[in-house]
This record gives C-alpha cells, sequence and structure tokens, in this order.
C-alpha cells in the first residue's frame, strides 16, 4: 500500500500508546520537533484494554502544557486508527504535517536562532 | 498490464502483477496469468530472481490423520433477480461491494461514494434477505445470519464516513441480531444513530435515468404500497456455498443437506458423515465469525482426539548455543542496511546510508544485503558478528512485524541476547512512502539509522523466563459445556478436573426434551454423563464450590470446598474452562407464577414430553419475555426457536389447535429458518408485537385471556387460552463471586468477555483461562458443545507445552524508587502489580502483558518496560531530532 | 416556668400569652433610619423585634448596634448572635457590650455559613457552636463568670433562645436536637419558616411527648409568602426548607396581582391553625424586608392588641 | 497523607523566571502518591521550565532531583553538595518539605511548586478527599469515626446546622453532611443515644490557635 506522506514524519515504536510518557513527548518538543502525534488503536479496541484511554489523557496533558509555555498546544495530537488503516494512517501524518507547517516552526527554534544572530 | 481488481470487487483496477491485498500473507507479489502477456519485464527487473514464469500448479500427496474441510462460501450473486436493479444501474451494489467501497483500501479509499457518478449519497437503501430466507426465486430457504449484523455496521460506518447527513434506511422482515451485545448495538443504530428499519417485502427497484437515483417500491406491514427514493441501494446478499466446494465434498464422500451444508448431527456439530473428516465455518452451516472461529477451534479439538497418539512425533527443535556475556563489554554495534532488492535500494542511496552508519558512535561494522532477510545473508551476518565481535546488531531494512524474530534468531545462533537487536525501517516506512523523493528518502533513511544505532547501545541483555506447565484443566462447571470440554481435553490425553456446584452433572439441558431437529436430549445428556465418569483422564466433582484462586498460566492453584461435607481440596492446573452455564429466565410478567396455564417453553417442552398436547387447543406463545428489554437489553437468541419446535410439536399432536406465537422479530437464523417456514405450512399464527404494545393477559376460569394487535388487519385481537407459554430468555448463572476470586470480567448480564469479541471467542483476557457454553452468552445445545470442543482446543494449545517462555518485555518495578502509591495497582487493565510484604510494588512476570501502562503512569518513574526503557525511547526521541535546535 | 431575667418577652411567656415577635435586617450602610423606620411599622404589634446578625453571610449594620437603636427606641430587642464571624472572646464581650444596654434577649445561632455572602473568601470562625454558645451565655448569666472562669462584675441578664429547622435532615434526630439545645440552656426557641403544618405538628407531638414544650417556649416562624415565584425559589433552593406543593399551587393558581394577598392569607390561616397545637407558644413572624405587613398579619390571625406586662 | 495539587506552569514561571540555574526538587512521599510532586512530576516541569526559557531565548540549567522525603534531615543532606550550583531551589513537596528544605539551605531561595492543600486519603485514583485538621484534640471516639472538624463546613460539634438537606451540606449539594454521615454511622453501631451528649466546648488550644506545635517525645530521643 505505497502511501505518501513527508519525510519529515518519523515514527518511533512502542508496545503500546500508554506507554507512552508525558516526559517523552515534551522532550521532543525540548529536542525542537514541531509536531508530536501518538497514534494508538482506536478507542474501546485498545489491545491492551485501556492504554488508549490513558494516552488520550497525557496528550491533553502536554497540549495544556505546551499551550501555557507558548509553543503551542496544537502541536500534539493523538490519532486512533485501526491496524488494516494504512491509508488514514498516511492521511493523519499529512494532516498533522500540514497543521504543524501552518503553526510554523517549534518557536525554541526561533528563538535559538534570534540568539545566535 | 492493467486488470480489473476482484478483490475491490472488480470496482476498480490492478496491475497484472499484484498483491491481493494489504494483509495478505504472504505479503507478496503474484502475477494474474489471464491479463500478463508475458512481456519478461518484471523478470528482468527482479533483482531476487522470484519471477518464474514456468511454475505450474502442482500435485503433491500428503499423509494425514485428520482432514478439516473449512472452504467459506461465497455472497450470494443477485444478477438473476433483476427487479432490484442489479446490473441496470451501478448504484445498485452487493452489500460485499459496499463493504469494498467503505474500505480505507477499497477503490474510493474509503472515500463513500457511488459507483455511478462518483457522487457522495444522501439516502442509501439496504434490502435484507436477498438470497435467503427465499424458497421461491433463489430456493434458499435458509438464513444467512449476518446480513441484519452488516447491514446495521455499513449503516453505521456509512454515516460515520459522510460527515454530513446521510439517510439510511434497512427494509427487513425481521432484525436478527441475535448474537452476544447484537441487540445493544441494533439499539444504538436505531436510536442514536438514527438509522431507520422498516418492515417491508421489496417490490422493485427502478433506476431513475435522470438522476442516477433508484425509486425502491415495498409492501408495508399493513399491506399498502409505498415508493421512496434512494441515491443507492446495497442488496444484503446471503451466504452460499460454491460450487467447487460441493464436488469437493463429493470428491471427498461427505453428505451435504439439501442447501449444499455439510450434514452435521446436533450433538457432533463439526463432524461429517465421514469419519476423519471435520468441517467448520459457513460451510458446516451460516454464521459470523465469532462463531467460526469458534468452531474452527472446535473442528481442530475432534481432529486433535484422532491424533492425539501422534502428538509431538513429528516436531523438530533448535539448537541455541549458551549465550555470550556481553553484559560491561561497550557496545560493538554492526548495522545492516538492506536494499531490499530495489525496494529500498531503487530509492535510497543505501551506500551512503551504509557510509554514514559507520560514522556513528559504537558502530565497528557496516554492511549492506540485497536482500537482508535471505537465508545466505543469515549465514553472512553470523560470520560477522563473530568475526568483529558484534555485541548489538541493527538492521536497518524492512518491519519488524514481521523479520525481527528471524534476524533475532540469528543473533541467537552466534550466542548473543535477541533482545540485542534493533531495526530501523527504512522499506514500510520510508522508501516506500517516498518514492517520489529520493533525497529525502536517503536523508530520513540516515535519520532512522542513526536513531536505531543509539537505542541499539542502550540495550542490555534481557532473560526470557521458561515455566512450566502443569498438564491438567480445570473445567468450572458439568453442564454439556463443561463435560464436553472435560470430554475435549481427555480424549487428546489431558487431565480435566471436573467441578460442579450441583449433586447432578448436566445443567440446564437437564430440564430439556428434545432439539428442534428431534434429537433426544436426555439420552445424550445421559451417554456424556457416563462417558465423563468413566473417563480415567477426568475426576467429577459435584457439590463443589470454589472459594480461592491463584496462580498464573500453566500453573493455577485453585481451592475448592466439596461435597456436604465441604472438605477442602486445592487442584493444581494449567488452565481452566469456564463453563458456569445458565439458567431460564422466572418471568415476572403476564400472570406467571400465579396462574399454573402461565408456563415457560421450558416447562411446555417438559409437559408435552409427559402428557403430549392431545387437550390443547388454544395455544398463545409470547416471545421476548425477559430478553430485548431495560433490565436485559439483549436477545436471548434461543426461544424463537424453543417457540417453534413446541409450536411444531404441538402441531404434529393435534394438527387441528391454533397456536399463536406472539413476537417481535422472529429470530429462526441459519438453518432454523426451515422449522419457521413448516411451521407456517402447518398453520401455527404469528402475530407482531411492538414493545411499547404488549399483549394483555387476564387469567379467567374459561382460559388466559390474551389480548393483542393484528399489525395486518390493524385490530386488537383476544384469544382465549388453554396455555399460554412465554418464551422467557436465559439469564447467566450468579457468578459475580466467582469472577471475583478469579479475577475475571463479567458484562453488565453476567456474562464472561471474552478476551476479544470476534477474534479470540473462547479466551479470557487473562491468560490460560477459557469460556464456552452459556457461560458466554445464551445458545443452542449444538453451539454450545461446538464451543466446548473450541475451548478445550484452546487450552489443549497450551497444556502440550512442556514449558512456556514468558516474553523478557514485561514491566520492572526498581523496589528503592518506589512510593507504593498504587497508581501501577489501579492503572493496570490486568489486576497485575501489587503491594507486596516489603510494601513495594511487584509486577509478576508470568502474568504482565507487557504493554507498559503502569511505566507510563508510575508518578516515582519506579517502573520500566524492559526493552521500551525511558532511556532506550528517548535516546531515539534525541537522535532523530539531533541537530534541529 | 419561673422568670429569670427582666426580659419582656419572657414575662408576656411566662404570663401564658402567645407572644409575638417579629425581626428586622440591619441596613448595609450607616444610616440608623434603615433599622428604626422598620421598627416603627411593628412596633406595636410585636412584643420583641430581633436583629438579624449578618444574616446570609452578607456584611452589615452589626446586631448589637441596631439593637441599641431599638432600645433607644424603648423596644425589645432580641440580640441575634451567630457563631461564624467571633470567636469566644469577642462573642463574650459582645453579650456584656449588649448587657450594659439592658438588652434581656439573645438567640444563638451557627449562622450561614460563609461561601453564600460578600465574604466567601474569609475565614469561618465557628470557635463555638451554636448550643456552646447557649452555654455559654447561661454560664455568664447564672454562674456569673466567663468561659476562663474569671468572674464577672455585673453578670448579663439575658433569656437565651435557639433556633430549630423541623423540617431538616435528618428528620429523625429533629426531637433529641430540640432535647440538646434545651439540655445546653435554651429557653425559647424560634423555629425556621413553617409551610408543611402537619409535618409541624408531628414534631410539636413528639417534642410535647417527651415534656419538650414544659422546658422551653417554642415560637413557631412564619414567613408570608409574596408570590409564587418565591414560594418555588424557598421550596427548591433554600437549605432545609419543606413548602407542600399544594402551597406553591394556590399560589400558582391564584393571578399575579393577587398573590401577594393570598399570601398573607395562607399565612394568617396557618398562625390560626398552629395556635390550637398544644406547645406553640407563641409565633415569630419573619416577613422578609415586607415589614409593612406584619401588622395585618398579626391583626388578621387575632392576636392583636399585644397584652401588657409589668 | 498530605495532599498537594500541581500549581499552575504560569505561576511558577513567574517565581523561577530569575533563575539561571535551577533545582527542581522532588519528594517522594505523600506528593508522589497523589501525583502532584513525584519523579516524574519534576521531569514534567523541568521540561516544560526548560522549554518556556529557550522559547523566549534564555538559556538555563535546569536539574531534577527526587529525594525520599523532604521533611528528614538526612535525606536533605544528599543535596548539600549541589545545592550552591544553583540560584534556587524549586520544591515540588509539600509545604513542610518547602520550608525544611529552605531552614537547611539558608543561602538559597526555595520556591514551592505545589500547593499544599489537607491531609486526606485517595478515594479513587484522581480523586483525594480531606480526612483530618490534625486539631491534636482527637474527638472521633465520639463522633461515630467521622470528624466533625474537618468534614463540617462549620466543624459543629453539636449538629447538624438547620443547612442540612438530603444528606448534603448548604454550602454544596457535592458536599455529604458530615452530621448526617455521623448520624447514620451512630444508628449503625445502635449509638444513637449518645447523640444527646452535649459536645463540650472545645480547647482549641491544641490546634492552631496554640500557636506552631511540636511533639515532643523524650522516649524516643536519643
Amino acid at each position: 500500500m505505497r502511501l505518501n506522506y513527508p519525510t519529515n514524519v518519523k515514527i518511533i515504536r512502542v508496545p503500546c500508546t500508554g506507554k507512552v510518557d508525558t516526559i517523552h513527548i515534551l522532550r521532543a518538543f525540548e529536542k525542537g520537533a514541531d509536531g508530536v502525534c501518538v497514534i494508538g488503536c482506536m478507542e474501546g479496541d485498545c489491545h491492551y484494554n485501556s492504554g488508549n484511554f490513558r494516552a488520550r489523557k497525557r496528550v491533553e496533558q502536554v497540549s495544556h502544557l505546551l499551550e501555557q509555555i507558548g509553543i503551542g498546544g496544537e502541536r500534539v495530537k493523538m490519532f486512533n486508527l485501526s491496524s488494516g488503516e494504512g491509508p488514514r494512517f498516511a492521511q493523519y501524518a499529512v494532516e498533522m504535517t500540514e497543521r504543524v507547517t501552518a503553526l510554523g516552526p517549534n518557536p525554541i527554534k526561533l528563538a535559538r536562532k534570534r540568539a545566535a544572530a | 498490464m492493467t486488470a480489473v481488481n476482484p478483490y475491490n470487487k472488480n470496482l476498480d483496477d490492478r496491475r497484472a502483477t499484484f498483491i491481493e491485498y494489504p494483509q495478505a500473507v504472504p505479503l507478496a507479489f503474484a502475477i494474474d496469468p489471464k491479463v500478463c502477456i508475458g512481456c519478461g519485464l518484471c523478470e528482468n527487473i527482479c533483482l531476487a530472481k522470484a519471477v518464474r514464469y514456468a511454475d505450474r500448479i502442482k500435485e503433491s500427496a500428503l499423509r494425514v490423520g485428520a482432514v478439516i474441510l473449512s472452504s467459506g462460501s461465497e455472497g450470494y450473486d443477485p444478477s438473476g433477480l433483476d427487479y432490484f436493479g442489479y446490473g441496470r444501474s451501478p448504484n445498485v451494489v452487493t452489500s460485499e461491494e459496499f463493504e469494498r467501497i467503505l474500505s480505507a483500501s477499497g477503490p474510493y479509499r474509503g472515500h463513500v461514494m457511488r459507483p455511478l457518478d462518483r457522487e457522495e449519497p444522501r439516502r442509501i437503501a439496504w434490502i435484507q434477505c436477498v438470497g435467503s430466507r427465499d424458497t421461491n426465486r433463489c430456493g434458499n430457504g435458509y438464513c444467512s445470519s449476518v446480513c441484519c449484523m452488516y447491514a446495521i455496521k455499513e449503516a453505521m460506518i456509512a454515516k460515520e464516513h459522510i460527515h454530513g447527513d446521510l439517510d439510511c434506511t434497512i427494509f427487513n422482515m425481521d432484525i436478527r441480531t441475535f448474537g452476544k451485545d447484537y441487540e445493544k448495538y441494533y439499539l444504538r443504530a436505531r436510536d442514536k444513530e438514527g438509522v431507520q428499519f422498516v418492515k417491508a417485502r421489496i417490490h422493485t427497484v427502478d433506476p431513475i435515468a435522470e438522476t442516477g437515483d433508484l425509486a425502491v417500491r415495498y409492501v408495508d406491514e399493513s399491506g399498502a404500497i409505498r415508493e421512496e427514493i434512494f441515491s443507492m441501494v446495497v442488496l444484503s446478499v446471503g451466504l452460499q456455498i460454491p460450487r467447487a466446494s460441493v464436488a469437493l465434498a463429493g470428491q471427498l464422500g461427505i453428505e451435504l443437506n439439501k442447501y449444499n451444508f455439510v450434514a452435521t448431527d446436533p450433538f457432533l456439530p463439526v463432524t461429517t458423515s465421514r469419519p476423519g473428516i471435520y468441517t467448520c465455518g459457513v460451510f458446516q452451516g451460516p454464521k459470523d465469525i465469532p462463531s467460526s472461529i469458534t468452531e474452527a477451534s472446535a473442528a481442530a479439538c475432534a481432529a486433535g482426539r484422532d491424533l492425539a497418539a501422534a502428538r509431538g512425533t513429528e516436531t523438530r527443535s533448535i539448537e541455541i548455543p549458551d549465550e555470550i556475556d556481553v553484559s560491561g563489554e561497550t557496545p560493538r554495534i554492526g548495522v545492516f542496511v538492506c536494499n531490499c532488492g530495489i525496494n529500498i535500494g531503487g530509492i535510497v542511496k543505501v551506500q551512503e546510508v551504509q557510509d554514514y552508519a559507520a560514522t556513528l558512535p559504537n558502530v565497528v561494522y557496516t554492511d549492506q544485503n540485497l536482500f537482508t532477510c535471505s537465508q545466505d545473508t543469515q549465514d553472512k551476518i553470523k560470520d560477522k558478528i563473530k568475526a568483529h565481535r558484534l555485541n548489538r546488531v541493527v538492521v536497518a531494512a524492512c518491519t519488524p512485524k514481521t523479520h525481527e524474530p528471524m534476524f533475532q534468531e540469528t543473533l541467537q545462533a552466534c550466542g548473543i541476547n535477541k533482545y540485542l537487536f534493533e531495526m530501523a525501517n527504512i522499506r514500510n516506512q520510508n522508501s516506500w512512502i517516498h518514492s517520489k523523493d529520493p533525497a529525502g528518502a536517503t536523508r530520513k533513511a540516515k535519520d532512522l539509522v542513526r536513531a536505531a544505532v543509539a537505542r541499539a547501545g542502550t540495550l542490555h541483555p534481557l532473560e526470557e523466563k521458561k515455566i512450566s506447565v502443569i498438564p491438567r484443566a480445570l473445567v468450572v462447571g458439568g453442564g454439556v459445556a463443561g463435560m464436553n470440554a472435560a470430554l475435549g481435553l481427555a480424549n487428546q490425553g489431558f487431565e480435566a478436573v471436573l467441578v460442579e456446584k450441583e449433586e447432578k452433572l448436566g445443567g440446564l439441558a437437564n430440564r430439556l426434551t428434545h432439539t428442534i431437529e428431534g434429537a433426544d436430549v436426555g439420552a445424550y445428556v445421559d451417554d456424556l454423563i457416563r462417558k465423563v465418569n468413566d473417563h480415567p483422564k477426568i475426576q467429577v466433582q459435584t457439590q463443589s464450590l470454589i472459594v480461592g484462586f491463584t496462580g498464573f498460566k500453566g500453573n493455577f492453584s485453585t481451592e475448592v470446598l466439596v461435597g456436604p461435607g465441604m472438605y477442602e481440596r486445592k487442584i493444581a492446573h494449567g488452565a481452566v474452562v469456564l463453563a458456569t452455564g445458565a439458567r431460564e429466565y422466572q418471568p415476572k410478567e403476564y400472570g406467571y407464577g400465579e396462574d399454573p396455564r402461565v408456563v415457560t417453553q421450558l416447562e411446555l417442552g417438559a409437559r408435552l414430553a409427559e402428557k403430549g398436547a392431545g387437550d390443547l387447543n388454544e395455544v398463545v406463545m409470547i416471545q421476548c419475555v425477559g430478553s430485548r428489554n431495560e433490565e436485559n437489553p439483549n436477545c436471548s437468541r434461543i426461544c424463537c426457536q424453543s417457540a417453534i419446535k413446541n409450536a411444531l410439536h404441538i402441531k404434529a399432536e393435534n394438527p387441528d389447535a391454533n397456536v399463536y406465537v406472539l413476537y417481535r422479530d422472529i429470530r429462526t437464523y441459519g438453518l432454523l429458518e426451515d422449522y419457521y417456514t413448516e411451521a407456517r405450512a402447518k398453520g401455527v399464527l404469528f402475530f407482531r408485537y411492538s414493545p411499547e404494545r404488549p399483549p394483555e393477559v387476564v387469567a379467567g376460569e374459561a382460559g388466559v385471556a390474551v389480548t393483542f394487535e393484528d399489525p395486518i388487519l390493524g385490530r386488537r385481537l383476544q384469544v382465549s387460552a388453554d396455555l399460554l407459554a412465554l418464551s422467557a430468555g436465559m439469564v447467566a448463572e450468579d457468578t459475580e463471586e466467582l469472577g471475583s476470586i478469579m479475577k475475571l470480567a463479567r458484562n453488565a448480564e453476567g456474562y464472561f468477555m471474552e478476551a476479544h469479541v470476534k477474534l479470540r471467542p473462547v479466551e479470557m483476557a487473562t491468560e490460560g483461562v477459557f469460556v464456552c457454553g452459556t457461560a458466554h452468552s445464551p445458545k443452542l445445545l449444538s453451539e454450545t458443545i461446538a464451543q466446548a470442543y473450541a475451548a478445550a482446543s484452546r487450552a489443549t494449545t497450551f497444556l502440550s507445552q512442556s514449558e512456556m517462555t514468558l516474553s523478557a518485555v514485561v514491566a520492572q518495578v526498581d523496589a528503592d524508587k518506589c512510593a507504593s502509591c498504587l497508581v501501577c495497582v489501579r492503572s493496570c487493565p490486568y489486576g497485575v502489580p501489587r503491594i507486596n510484604a516489603e510494601g513495594v510494588s511487584e509486577i509478576d512476570p508470568a502474568l504482565c502483558h507487557g504493554c507498559g501502562i503502569c511505566a507510563g503512569e508510575c508518578p516515582a518513574k519506579a517502573i520500566e518496560l524492559n526493552w521500551y526503557e525511558d532511556d532506550q525511547l528517548l535516546c531515539k526521541v534525541e537522535a532523530l531530532l539531533e541537530g534541529v535546535l | 416556668m419561673t422568670v429569670k431575667t427582666p426580659s419582656k418577652l419572657e414575662k408576656i411567656l411566662a404570663a401564658g400569652h402567645l407572644a409575638v415577635t417579629s425581626e428586622c435586617g440591619p441596613p448595609r450602610g450607616s444610616d440608623p433610619e434603615g433599622i428604626t423606620r422598620k421598627a416603627e411599622m411593628i412596633k406595636d404589634h410585636v412584643d420583641a423585634i430581633n436583629i438579624t446578625d449578618n444574616q446570609t453571610s452578607m456584611t452589615r449594620m452589626c446586631s448589637l448596634a441596631a439593637c441599641i437603636r431599638l432600645k433607644l427606641m424603648g423596644l425589645e430587642p432580641v440580640l441575634q448572635m451567630v457563631t461564624r464571624d467571633r470567636n469566644r472572646l469577642a462573642l463574650q464581650s459582645d453579650i456584656l457590650g449588649a448587657a450594659s444596654f439592658d438588652i434581656h434577649n439573645i438567640i444563638c445561632l451557627s449562622g450561614d455559613h460563609n461561601s453564600f455572602g460578600d465574604c466567601a473568601k474569609g475565614q469561618n470562625v465557628h470557635d463555638l457552636d451554636s448550643l456552646q454558645l447557649v452555654q455559654t451565655v447561661r454560664y455568664m448569666r447564672d454562674e456569673g463568670k466567663f468561659l476562663g472562669g474569671d468572674e464577672i462584675k455585673r453578670p448579663p441578664e439575658m433569656f437565651v433562645g435557639a433556633a430549630a429547622n423541623p423540617f431538616a435532615d435528618p428528620f429523625e434526630i429533629r426531637v433529641p436536637r430540640l432535647a440538646k439545645k434545651i439540655a445546653a440552656g435554651a429557653e425559647f426557641i424560634q423555629t425556621q419558616c413553617i409551610y408543611n403544618l402537619d409535618k409541624f405538628e408531628e414534631w410539636m407531638k413528639l417534642a410535647c411527648d417527651r415534656g419538650l414544650t414544659e422546658k422551653v417556649y417554642i415560637l413557631a416562624g412564619m414567613t408570608p409568602m409574596k408570590s409564587a415565584g418565591m414560594a418555588r425559589y424557598m421550596k427548591n433552593r433554600v437549605p432545609g426548607m419543606d413548602v407542600p406543593d399544594e402551597l406553591v399551587k394556590r399560589l400558582a393558581d391564584t393571578p399575579k396581582e393577587k398573590q401577594a394577598e393570598e399570601g398573607i392569607t395562607i399565612c394568617v390561616e396557618a398562625i390560626q391553625r398552629l395556635k390550637e397545637v398544644k406547645g406553640v407558644a407563641g409565633f415569630h413572624v419573619m416577613a422578609i424586608e415586607w415589614e409593612e405587613k406584619v401588622p395585618e398579619i398579626i391583626e388578621r390571625a387575632g392576636l392583636y392588641p399585644r397584652p401588657k406586662v409589668v | 497523607m498530605i495532599v498537594a495539587d500541581k500549581k499552575p506552569i504560569e505561576e511558577i514561571i513567574e517565581t523561577t523566571r530569575n533563575f539561571k540555574r535551577l533545582l527542581i526538587l522532588g519528594c517522594n512521599e505523600c506528593v508522589t502518591v497523589c501525583e502532584a510532586g513525584g519523579k516524574k512530576e519534576v521531569g514534567i516541569l523541568a521540561s516544560a521550565l526548560r522549554m518556556n526559557a529557550l522559547n523566549q531565548g534564555r538559556e538555563v540549567k535546569i536539574d531534577e532531583i527526587t529525594l525520599e522525603r523532604q521533611c528528614d534531615h538526612e535525606y536533605l543532606e544528599e543535596i548539600r553538595n549541589v545545592v550552591d550550583q544553583y540560584d534556587g531551589i524549586l520544591s515540588i513537596a509539600c509545604g513542610v518539605g518547602v520550608q525544611f528544605t529552605a531552614e537547611k539551605y539558608q543561602a538559597t531561595p526555595v520556591l514551592p511548586g505545589v500547593n499544599t492543600k489537607f491531609m486526606g486519603a485517595t478515594e479513587k485514583r484522581g480523586l483525594w478527599v480531606e480526612r483530618c485538621q490534625g486539631c491534636g484534640q482527637c474527638i472521633l471516639a465520639t463522633t461515630g469515626g467521622i470528624c466533625p472538624v474537618s468534614r463540617c463546613a462549620k466543624r459543629l460539634f453539636n449538629g447538624p446546622c438547620g443547612g442540612s438537606s438530603n444528606g448534603k451540606c448548604e454550602i454544596s449539594k457535592e458536599v455529604d453532611c458530615a452530621w448526617q454521615l455521623i448520624i447514620d454511622r451512630m444508628k449503625a453501631l445502635g449509638t444513637l443515644e449518645d447523640y444527646e451528649k452535649l459536645s463540650p466546648i472545645k480547647d482549641w488550644s491544641t490546634d492552631r490557635a496554640g500557636g506552631p506545635r511540636k511533639v515532643v517525645r523524650e522516649d524516643v530521643q536519643l
């Protein structure tokens, strides 16, 4: 199913979105990521029953925090997919890229650039 | 070359060389010989030399001890029924075609469009029972069992995909949502999502040339003819047996019934007429996925019994050398970059990636291969591991989902712990996706390799624990399900301890007289009890109560109080089969318990067996008593056939008797439909009532007066009945305490909840625990037997291992950091963590499923999930973002 | 019951008359007219006038000062005192202050919670609770001592009252609670507004059966409804208020412009019925911001003229 | 345990804005259990503050340490060698820990990162409820085991007040009337006749009214 999405999307494998810690997501932004998606099973269909619900809560928490510190809460998003939905994954990857492109680069990057200049 | 794509029901095209569908196993290309012109291009271009035009179908002989026929069904082809408009308008599609239209990998990529003009439909009609319940036009008198549910599902998904307004109407005779929790889904569709359900018989579907819409003319329940316009019509086509299967059955000498399903006995549901040959799935009779999967396991159990003596005689095991201790060594990482033929190499500059890898920290060796997964490459990797004393290996290739285990074996063959391995997926997540951006793909490949190398450096060896398995199962409940499960296990050579709370085995079946097919239940149960009692591998404990349960898969210990003396017994066992059964609902409705002439169907069955029906002239039956109501929203599945069974019994003994069946939907699914047809032919009268206006019952001296509405005549009728039979639903046995002792999930109605409704229908979420029979949901005897075999079969898979290797990917608590806050205890979906005697959390690796939720939640950061430790994930994050700031 | 204080209210009750009290809320400002005007309206129709103490936790002129105003007019005030705003030090000193002006009636309450009023962010003191305040006043009066044990020169002479709500939950302790207040030293009781007459009578019967009405004077609380809207509000929003549906309906069925008059009639009818109930020693008529109607109610209920006592 | 709640990040940003080298100090006791100040929260806060500073073009050094307890000298000693590397410490322990840390390291500003709420219990994950105010003179024996000091909005010793309605407090339908609970419990225990016993005037000197309190136990002193 050779779908297309931009090369800037890179995947880190976890056994369950329930394993994705708040700090993992924050660290990505700290290191300059423009956006993070957490992609889990469909709600109600978590392979481990409830991992994706916890993940959603953590994503909400990160989003709130990012908003507060001026990075932008829109930069993190949770998507739910079932395993056969490659095209939808691609669609979400594109959507997220478009969203992040519209938001512009991670403000930390800009601040760094300003500081360097 | 272009060919039409039969997988998408010819709604789109594919190449002459193709992968059949995204989830195909093996995920490999094939050539469509009907379209191939033999140009030789693909043969020349294939670097793996995998294209062989000369390959032909080969015959080969296999020596086997048993055969299972599971050739399945095909969708009914409605081309012959031109009044449905199929073939006359592309906007009339079969449900199979619509299924592809809904699919993300379908012809329209999941965008719901009608074929004619690719417009989004505004109104879709489903027409039920096309090719089912129809002896006149197609000859398929049976109900296909699955169409009501799939039509509802299609309507719900279509509504979800079309974000604006979409009207969905399902034209039906009866809605047959009889499966576990299916009724709730139907109610949700009707009451929450606004799917319309119209009782109707379709007259014609006519295309409207100007708009592409369709005029559906139908007769409604009152007999009036109506017409409605829809943008699309979906024909809910039934299941039927393909000709090839009929031919196969002929070759094998298997008896089929008049509809070409394999002829089976209700008490031997997966056994064909020829010894050693078994069947399952729709070839056995129309059924849905959970039932098919259950039956597949049942057939495996039946075949397993024949093969028990040969178990383990042809297995071979791999010799694994002792592990080399690499702890304390600095990481020496070898990176193997794969070209995957041209899959990667055609897009990504593999040499550049390899050169780049060589510059990364701790990397001491790099290489590239045409196909890293080939056998000769494995040998090459082994040599390099040894030659360069590699203690970590990174393969940059495809997905770990398919190839990781193989590479891990390669490591193990060199004495390297299998968890010292990491893959970078530079194919599925890179070259395939970014074929239009080769430079970007090469850059990304480097990023992915850098991340993989970073993680590899943090990996450390993990030990996979091996646990022994006690080859004995505990079967809870001594009804038909429990006894069959015990026999299924015992006949395959495993011990079973059967515990039953009552004095006598048999359960609910003790109250049954015969099946609808006429088979003698009493004789069957007696025989079953005798077999169970006589079997040397089965211990029966009646009057037993489970009071304690500990342990984990393969090693459980259950405490039982046995007999009136309540002496305590501890049973050690490796698996559990739950077969706790169900009871008939005791009605509170319609004067039951107040007047002896108001009885349940079970009581009526017993009365008919005892006294016959000679004195019964007017009998009324009311369906859905204690089912499909607020208290018990589900359908009890068996009551329609019970009523018809008893009605036919009365009619057989007393043809002049009037039998009135007051129903909501008649749910004689599968082959049971024939009995419904027969009952109507024999003059049993059926009247539909709505739950808002249920029948009224007044017991008087002359008889039980039952008043109800005739929807066709539109007026109230009253019958003075000699007997009123209530089709009381099923109620799960009270297993609240058992559920809490064994920590097992039950649904709101008290039925045990399987691990996955569709895919794991007899397994509980707790490993090593299985469920069958009416403990799972209401079902017929034949279905109960099949599920009991299935549970036995799944348990056998478990018990037949002398030892079990546990994954090392489990959560581990650092006791020093643990604050005993209970967050892990509360958040684990499986209830595994506990606070131990030292006052800190402890996670039993034998019980841990390895999801890592607890690690993600732990406020003290005292829990790590092996192989996914925080550092091992964060270093990837950092490596991927290296240089961004 | 023997008279223990110079209180006029106590004398009237001891003489066996049905006593009538009413109440005035002090103004939210320093103009004394806010209190004197209201008192003028009702002074001839009642035996004593309660002055509320920062009712509903809204800051107002202090109860003590307003009582002094009444005293200066020659009227009989009942000092309401809540435990919400003062610790035991302030409570005792205010009691002495009141006594210095010969204020002879006090009613001890816990007070609505701060969160209802304009000082929601302030502390709720509750150093004592209402029963303990009753005990305190009695101790100061009867033993002539401060809580700390020191002697009081010229102890206060106060007739001590408490409130009772026959309708609050849980009902089973409503009578034991009354007993507890009497045990603490309450000599008279003013009840919560009564609309559910049946339930009140049930409570009174239980109180009589326990002999409590022999030990305390119970003044039935009466508040006329101005409208059906007020009835609904009291029913649904005011905690511890029991307004029967019939009553709401009776007002709602009355044309809007006649509802106030109907409310007065209902109040008058209730007083007439409760006059006959054993143990009812008088009425406490709380016409909230509607003091001008008090004379009419009292006259129509046959409680006018008021007896004279020496 | 002591229950605390996270402070809004804006407030923390504001109070720590002048520090170039900040230590975030977690506590592995109560605040970990109530998920406000454990190692995980330290990590989250550190990351957020680092990002905030970076976003404002400031370079800050933010380190993370979580002690076993901040209310014991011995554990606090563990940071002695590193303290002078920081301009400030953000302690996300309860108010006790914040102060104890500040007392120990006089030269370094110590700021609170959580709001200390009360002594309470975990009703369920994510819901903590108050149960004790530490009044210093426990009367639970006379009130059916339910504390009117911490659970009655008016701390009534002879309740309930007239605002009790359907078992709920007048301040909110979400709050149980403590006296309803007391009476129900007394009824269940068969001690309802004790209800009529007057509860004496409370000696609040053992409470905060008596000034800062201490517990001296010579028997265990070394």
